[in-house]
Order: structure tokens, then C-alpha cells, then sequence
């Protein structure tokens, strides 16, 4: 068994605005990968790239072991894929789609299926235009859930849904989770939900893979350092990864925080760092681009 | 492969019942006038309305952006085109022959194949051939839109070219070229015969068939959805 | 200053009850944040107090009027900025200014060009080629260049990314700083209401779990995590809500010291995050 | 809770920049357990006490402090009643919030408190790490007679 389900390998991938040059990026088995960056960072791109929906100039990706261009079909069976804009025909309802899609996958399991669709609270009848916003993402998550997928790529899977959906979903991916072949490599903008679930997290900014890192690792050995200009001073270069400065004074994310207590003494703040944190700490001013 | 084209049979029946119903109409519409029609307009009308059920299942797939989500199945790029072109003539081919079958039980309309059955037949298949050929790889280059417009675009062409034509009194230049052309159409059947005209417009339309779906694979596999 | 929009026991319901026994107060200069669930009657909530739907109980004062009565003369002093796609979405972003322009008696062109400016819109572009983020931004200068005095918006930090929330929940802020003008905001995001909202609102099923100042949730109540023997806990007055967990019970104090004591042995006490309180509050799974 | 607005916007309005108001220093922490209006509080208190802020001069309005300071104006108004009732600003209708006037014995009290706190401090470090009173006393004589 793969003990990385998802190797990308020297991508390159580029729009008009846009450049993603010789990404690499390693997906272990067996865990949840967050994936958060603002928008137009590239992670729609990496998703759709290993789904083949869009070409790339140079790189290998492998899922599985295998290569997901040679293998394309035997790739994506064993994934299940929710997009963020979910794009089934408007004029179609859960029943048909189910009817539809079921044969293609060999996990395909309808009773499983119509469960999921019980628990979302999908309507079996009605047409997908006429589903809210929030109802066409359940339904694209009922789907890629419904055949036992070994790796489910979900690109904003939790866009617009509620805290307590959000929270039943992670709980039921929690518990797919607990056979180990199966992974979770999903992106969002809702970091709260990772804080909680996702083992590593990759923070992709302006088409560059800045880090993957285990959660525990930002959680626990990150910090916020907090206090007057001078105190940057007392941090050693390399361990700053992002700095703001405020009215009241500057704020300076650190990979290590014990490190910078040592340096700066203990009458300075050093707060753990949440998801957010990182991500605006990180982020050269304020370049919003459309989403990629 | 037969997955996809269960696939759209599935989700595109009531886009083709309708279009399917329409075709149904084609006996009655054409029996109306009192004087019967030859049968090669007849099974050409039929075969119009039988191609709009894959180009009809094409534009819904193009007008939501579902290819995407077809691509996202565990099929290649290749499959998704193959299965439009095997798609277009097992859904047109299949539903053009029904009709005419059916179409046998009025008696009025059985009399319409006493003269010329082979060739309607013959006419009928190269429509659509030639339909299918065309209107795939240019969706798939250009969409829907691009297809409409690339139509518009060369019937203006088309009256641009006559009106040049009238204009510089070339009209019979162009007539002539017309005229010489079916001419040697018609020696070439003289001389092979019906049989083996039929022959040779069947290979042509195959070659460009396979020529098309060839191409097809190679623009869909650049293309980013 | 008496209060900008005053909700009393509002009920609203159509075949089901969209919201029952609703009461809020806003006062001048500050935001308010309404959370909760999808179809728990927020954007009915919204829709209300901009008149565009009449309560069937309960009374609701806008600037001291009723929005179902003087609904236009109120509309005026309401920007909203609502969740579906801007109407004349062809036009560029400059053109549809002076088209709004036109409905508003107060419209100040020189400070919708000073926004576009500090919110980076391109003046040119069309608004239907703007991204998610850059159209909530366009909606707040709209409604601050005829200058406002209730902002409303119906989910703006949906679908946007963290740095630029951050950087819209800062320019609410900045708007309610000149102490006259108020936001109203709905949210599924309750991370959006930890740092600069006010006055926090949890709507579930149509009725308030919860109404007051956000600062009591965070300083005041309090989390207690531990085994099957939190289960007595239920009973006890502080206790606002109870629930199963992996190991036994999570119980949701409001008074930190009315929680202390059932924190011997194992259990631990913590201070909730707005997503704990969401979840625990009114939950009663102790059976 | 975060001490900055990234987006620069006192620039914007630029009324913190205005030469009187000294700068008041308040820096927040979101995983420490004391609640933000008390921080606040206990910032502002010990720059007037230590002199930071003199007698008179004038603090950021409550609502530009939370502003600045990312926070409910609810919590800044909170802090500043506070240190209003404690005698330590006081707030002219109108004309904004100023360092009340302190009495000196108040001052001498206030200090007085602070360095017992942090002796208190220094003597639990101390018995962590196994220092005895002697040499908790002689390092503070050798502090003292240091200039």
C-alpha cells in the first residue's frame, strides 16, 4: 500500500495572470491534508490538474502509485471528487444521477448512496437547479461518498454550508478515515473546520507549495509574537515566516515559539497561531486575483 | 465507454423524448399536402430530426459546463469522444429507423418508398454522417455558441460569395463549377452502378467520420475544462 | 441616541414558522453579527427589516419607523448588501454608480470614487467580472457613498478566503467607528463575530438560542470537557447546554465559577470558541 | 484578538497621528485566559502608574482603540470604565478621555504594589529553581548596587 496516495512532481501550469512553476507536493495515506491559500493561490488548479480536467506543461502526478495520465480512468475511480461550483445538468435529480453514475464505479453501493442522501436531507424528486446552494454541495458530497472512494478530493467542499453540517461532515470523514488505505485532501477557506481534523496542512500562495506541515506542528511549535517594533530585533531571521505591523505595535508569526521566548524573554506575548493566523501572516499584501 | 452513452440516456431522456416526438411528427407533417412527397425528402426530414437528439444532448452538456463533470468519471478523454460520436449514431441512427419503421404502418407512407428507397436511404445515412463529422470536433474546439455562430458565419459567407459573384458576372463561372460537379457525380454512378455508388458514399462518409473522431481526440485532449 | 432598529417578538411564518418570539436592539455605531444554520430564518430576519416582507407578529422599528410602513424613506438610510448577484450586473463598476446614484437623494460621487480607490475596484470593469470578494466590496461602497446610517449584509464573508475576511471584517470596523452608523451582518462563519462584532445573535430553527454582547461568550462562559459523571450536571441553572462526546459530556456553563466546581478529577475547563457555544447551546443530550 | 488593522486604516482617517496623542502601547493575547477588556485595562493602568502616560494628556477614543486593537467597542468601553472607576482617566463630554490627576500618595501606593507583584514573581521562579532566600537576597543586593 502506497504510503503517499498523492505525489505531484515538478508541475507546471500557467494562465494569463497566473504561473504555477515546478510544484512538488507529497499527500501521505491514511490522513487529512487541509489545503488553504487565498484565493487564485493555485488550489483549484493542483485539484483539477490530478483529475486530468485540465492540461499541464510539464510534471508527473501519481495517485495511487500510478500515473494519472497512463492510468487515467483507474485513478479516478478510486476517487471521490467534489467541486466547488458542483456542475451536474440543472435538469437532473439525486435519483437519476445516482442511476447514472453508479455503474461506474466498482465501490458503488446505491443503498449507501440513498442513506446519504437521507442524512443530507437531499430530496430524491427534485431538479438540481431548484436545490439551494448549500443542498447541490450535499448532493455532490453524497455522490463522491457513495462508492467508497480510496481518496476524496474535495475542492471548498464546505462552501456556504453550516457549522452544524460542517461538523457531521468532518465526523463522517473522521470515521471513513479510520481504515488507513483511505485519504482526505481537501481545501477551504473555513480553517476552523482544519484546526480540528486535518492532520497536515499545505499553504499554497501565488502558485508555490510554501509549506506542508503537520497541524500539531503549527499548533504547537508555531507562535505570535507579539509586541513594540523592537522586539524583532531579539528573533533570529530564518525563524520569522510572516510579519504585520499595527498601530499599537508589530506581529511576527515564528516556527519556533519556545525559541523566540527564550530570545524576547517572558514579559513578551507569544499566542499560538490559529489557521487564519498563519495564512494572513503569510500573505504579501492584499493580491486578489480571480480564483484559480 | 457504453457507461457514458447510458449516461446521457439517462440524464438527457426528456431532452430527447421531446426532440424524439418531434421526428415522430415527420409522416404526418409531410402527408398533409395533398400531393406525397418523394421519398428522399421524406427520409431526410426524418433524419434532420433524428440528428438533433445527439447534437441536442451535446448542447446540454455544453450549456451547463457538464463535461467537466463527465471528465471527473472514471473514463479518459478519448472515451468521453468516442462515446459522442458512437453515442450520435447509435441515438440518431437507432431512433431514424424506428421512425421509418413505424412510419411503414400508414399505408400512405409505404407507398411513398415504391420508387427510390435506396437512394433516400443512402441520402439519409450521408446526412447524417456528415452531421455527426461536423458537429462534434467544433463543439468540442468552440462550444454550442461557437457552432451557431460558425453556421450564421458561413451562410453570410455564402450570400457574400453570390452577391460577389452576381456583381462581377461570375454567377455562371460558379454555376458552371456546380453543374460539372454533379455531372461527373452522375457519370460515376452511371458507371459503377447504384450499388456501387452506395458503396463509395459509405466509405466516404466512414473515412470522414474516422478522420473527424481522430481529430476530435486530439483537440479535447489540450483542452481545459 | 435611542436605538438604530428595535426587533420586538417578531414572528414570522409562511407554511412553517420562519421565525417565532425574535427580539434584538441595535444601538448607533456598533455591529451586529446573526448566525446560524442554513434555513434558521436569518434571511427572513433580514428581509423584515428592509421591509421588503411584513412581520404577521411583533413590531419592528427602523430609525423609529416601521420599514413595512415608511419602507422607502427607510430604505434610503439602509445600505444592504445581499447575497445574490448585483441587478445591472453588465454595466461597469463606475456606470452602475451613477444608475444607484439616481435613487438616492444623498448620494456622494466624490466618496464612491474615494472607496473604489481605497477597496481597489477597477472602475471600468463589469460588475458581473468581479470576483465573490470584489462584488461585497463594491456592495459596501454603494451603500456608504449615499452614505448609510444601518449597513445589512446577508452573508458577505461566504466563500471569501481568511485574509481577505480579515480584511473586510476590519473596514466594519472602521465603518461604525464614527459612532453614528451600525452593521448588521449573517455569517456562517462564526470566527467572522470572534474579533470586531458587538453584539452576537444565534438564531436556530426561528427562535434566539442566544442575544447580548459577544464579550459575554467569550469572558464569561465557559466549557467543561470530561467523563459519563458530567451527565448530573444537566440539571444545574448555569448550564446552557449538554452534549454526548467520545469520552462522556461537554457542558456549556455561562459563569465560569458556576462551572468550576464540576471540574475535579478529569474534567477540563476551557474557554469556548463561538463554535462550541453554537453547537452546545440549547443541545439537552444528558439522557 | 489582534493589536494591528493590516490594512493600514488609521492612515486613513490619520486621527491617531495627531501629535498630542502620546503613544499608548495596549498588545492582546487570544490564548491567554484573562479576558481582553481586563488586558486592556491592566496595560493602560500600568503605563499611567509607571508614567508612560502622563497627568493630562489624551487616550485614544474608545471606538479608534478598538479599531486599532480589532476589537468590540463594547470591550474598550468596558476597559475605560474601569480605569475611569478607579480614578485613573476621566472622560470630558465632547472633548475625549484624558489621564485623570493622579495624587501622588495613590501613585506611590499604585508602584508600591507593583514592585511586591513582581518580587512575588521572582521569588516563585526562584524556589522553581531551587535558589534559597540568601541567594535570592544577594542577588538583589548586588541588582540594587548595580547603577
Amino acid at each position: 500500500m502506497e504510503d503517499n496516495v498523492l505525489e505531484i512532481r515538478g508541475v507546471h501550469k500557467s494562465y494569463p495572470g497566473f504561473t504555477m512553476r515546478d510544484v512538488d507536493l507529497v499527500v501521505p495515506t491514511g490522513h487529512v491534508t487541509g489545503l488553504i491559500g487565498p484565493n487564485g493561490a493555485g488550489k483549484t488548479t493542483l485539484v483539477k490538474l490530478v483529475m486530468n480536467l485540465i492540461t499541464r506543461e510539464a510534471g508527473e502526478i501519481d495517485v495511487f502509485g500510478l500515473d494519472n495520465l497512463l492510468h487515467e480512468a483507474e485513478v479516478k475511480a478510486r476517487i471521490g471528487f467534489v467541486y466547488d461550483e458542483p456542475n451536474f445538468p440543472h435538469d437532473v435529480n439525486a435519483r437519476d444521477l445516482g442511476r447514472a453514475i453508479g455503474p461506474f464505479y466498482r465501490g458503488w453501493s446505491g443503498e449507501r448512496y440513498r442513506r446519504l442522501l437521507g442524512e443530507f436531507g437531499i430530496p430524491v424528486r427534485k431538479r438540481f437547479k431548484a436545490l439551494s446552494k448549500g443542498m447541490q454541495m450535499k448532493l455532490a458530497l453524497a455522490i463522491a461518498l457513495a462508492h467508497d472512494a480510496d481518496l476524496l478530493l474535495m475542492d471548498e467542499p464546505t462552501a456556504g454550508l453550516d457549522l452544524e453540517f460542517r461538523r457531521d461532515l468532518l465526523e463522517h470523514l473522521a470515521a471513513i478515515l479510520e481504515d488507513e488505505r483511505k485519504s482526505v485532501l481537501f481545501s477551504t477557506h473555513v480553517t476552523s473546520d482544519l484546526e480540528r481534523f486535518a492532520d497536515f496542512i499545505t499553504l499554497i500562495r501565488d502558485g508555490e507549495i510554501v509549506f506542508s506541515l503537520p497541524t500539531s506542528d503549527l499548533r504547537d511549535a508555531w507562535g505570535v509574537v507579539k509586541g513594540a517594533a523592537d522586539v524583532l530585533a531579539r528573533l533570529d531571521a530564518p525563524d520569522v515566516r510572516g510579519v504585520r505591523t499595527g498601530p499599537h505595535g508589530v506581529e511576527a508569526l515564528v516556527a519556533n515559539a519556545s525559541l523566540a521566548r527564550t530570545k524576547c524573554g517572558p514579559g513578551v506575548v507569544i499566542d499560538r497561531p490559529s489557521l487564519d493566523d498563519v495564512l494572513v501572516l503569510m500573505t504579501r499584501g492584499d493580491s486578489y486575483v480571480e480564483s484559480h | 465507454m457504453w457507461n457514458l452513452i447510458r449516461k446521457d440516456l439517462i440524464l438527457g431522456r426528456w431532452t430527447l423524448i421531446v426532440n424524439g416526438s418531434m421526428a415522430l411528427l415527420a409522416p404526418f407533417i409531410l402527408l398533409i399536402p395533398d400531393e406525397p412527397p418523394p421519398v428522399i425528402l421524406y427520409v431526410l426530414y426524418v433524419g434532420l430530426m433524428c440528428t438533433m437528439l445527439p447534437v441536442s444532448l451535446i448542447a446540454k452538456e455544453d450549456k451547463f459546463s457538464a463535461t467537466a463533470f463527465t471528465c471527473s468519471l472514471p473514463v479518459t478523454r478519448d472515451d468521453i469522444v468516442t462515446s459522442r460520436y458512437l453515442g450520435g449514431w447509435f441515438i440518431a441512427g437507432g431512433w431514424m429507423a424506428a421512425v421509418l419503421a413505424l412510419g411503414l404502418l400508414a399505408p400512405a407512407v409505404r407507398d411513398l418508398w415504391s420508387n427510390g428507397a435506396g437512394g433516400a436511404l443512402l441520402g439519409g445515412l450521408t446526412m447524417l454522417g456528415l452531421t455527426i463529422a461536423i458537429v462534434i470536433p467544433f463543439t468540442i474546439r468552440f462550444g454550442m455558441n461557437g457552432l451557431l455562430f460558425g453556421l450564421v458565419g458561413l451562410q453570410v459567407l455564402g450570400m457574400v460569395l453570390f452577391i460577389g459573384a452576381l456583381a462581377t458576372g461570375g454567377l455562371d463561372g460558379i454555376e458552371r463549377a456546380v453543374k460539372s460537379v454533379i455531372d461527373a457525380v452522375g457519370s460515376y454512378h452511371e458507371r459503377v452502378g447504384p450499388a456501387g455508388f452506395a458503396v463509395t458514399v459509405i466509405f466516404g462518409v466512414a473515412l470522414l467520420n474516422w478522420v473527424s473522431w481522430k481529430a476530435s481526440r486530439r483537440i479535447f485532449r489540450t483542452r481545459d475544462l | 441616541m435611542d436605538d438604530l432598529l428595535v426587533v420586538e417578538r417578531i414572528r414570522k411564518a409562511w407554511d412553517v414558522v420562519a421565525l417565532e418570539d425574535v427580539s434584538l436592539r441595535l444601538p448607533p455605531g456598533h455591529i451586529m453579527g446573526i448566525a446560524g444554520p442554513n434555513g434558521s430564518g436569518k434571511t427572513t430576519l433580514i428581509r423584515l427589516i428592509l421591509g421588503h416582507i411584513r412581520p404577521d407578529g411583533g413590531a419592528i422599528r427602523v430609525f423609529g419607523d416601521d420599514p413595512g410602513l415608511s419602507g422607502r424613506a427607510i430604505r434610503s438610510r439602509i445600505g444592504f448588501v445581499l447575497d445574490r448577484p448585483i441587478s445591472y450586473e453588465h454595466l461597469s463598476v463606475t456606470r452602475l454608480g451613477r444608475l444607484v446614484a439616481d435613487f438616492y437623494a444623498d448620494w456622494d460621487e466624490v466618496e464612491f470614487q474615494r472607496l473604489l480607490d481605497e477597496f481597489e475596484l477597477p472602475g471600468r470593469r463589469r460588475a458581473s467580472a468581479l470576483s465573490r470578494g470584489m462584488r461585497v466590496k463594491l456592495g459596501l461602497a454603494l451603500a456608504l457613498a449615499h452614505n448609510a446610517e444601518l449597513l445589512v449584509l446577508d452573508e458577505p464573508t461566504t466563500g471569501l478566503d481568511p485574509v481577505f475576511r480579515r480584511e473586510l471584517l476590519a473596514r466594519l470596523s472602521a465603518i461604525i467607528a464614527d459612532g453614528r452608523t451600525s452593521v448588521l451582518f449573517s455569517t456562517q462563519i462564526l470566527t467572522d463575530l470572534d474579533r470586531v462584532a458587538d453584539f452576537a445573535v444565534f438564531l436556530r430553527g426561528g427562535r434566539v438560542v442566544f442575544s447580548g454582547p459577544k464579550d459575554d461568550l467569550l469572558d464569561r462562559w465557559a466549557i467543561v470537557r470530561g467523563g459519563p459523571e458530567l451527565a448530573a450536571a444537566a440539571g444545574a441553572d448555569a448550564v446552557r447546554g449538554i452534549r454526548r462526546s467520545r469520552m462522556g459530556f461537554d457542558v456549556l456553563f455561562d459563569d465560569m465559577d458556576a462551572a468550576k466546581p464540576y471540574c475535579d478529577g478529569p474534567a477540563v475547563l476551557e474557554r469556548p470558541t463561538l463554535d462550541d457555544v453554537f453547537l452546545l447551546l440549547g443541545s439537552k443530550e444528558s439522557q | 484578538m489582534y493589536i494591528y488593522d493590516i490594512y493600514s486604516m488609521s492612515t486613513m482617517t490619520g486621527d491617531l497621528d495627531t501629535p498630542e496623542t502620546p503613544r499608548m502601547r495596549v498588545i492582546l493575547s487570544n490564548s491567554s485566559s484573562e479576558p481582553i477588556y481586563e488586558q486592556i485595562a491592566r496595560q493602560i493602568r500600568a503605563q499611567i502608574i509607571g508614567g508612560e502616560l502622563e497627568e493630562g494628556s489624551l487616550l485614544s477614543s474608545i471606538r479608534s482603540l478598538a479599531r486599532d486593537l480589532q476589537v468590540s467597542v463594547i470591550t474598550t468601553k468596558r476597559a475605560y470604565e474601569e480605569l475611569e472607576r478607579e480614578g485613573l482617566i476621566d472622560t470630558v463630554g465632547g472633548k475625549g478621555t484624558f489621564v485623570a490627576a493622579q495624587n501622588p500618595q495613590f501613585l506611590r501606593e499604585k508602584r508600591m504594589s507593583l514592585v511586591e507583584e513582581k518580587l512575588a514573581d521572582a521569588v516563585s521562579e526562584a524556589r522553581l529553581v531551587g535558589l534559597s532566600l540568601d541567594d535570592l537576597s544577594e542577588m538583589l543586593r548586588l541588582l540594587a548596587e548595580e547603577e
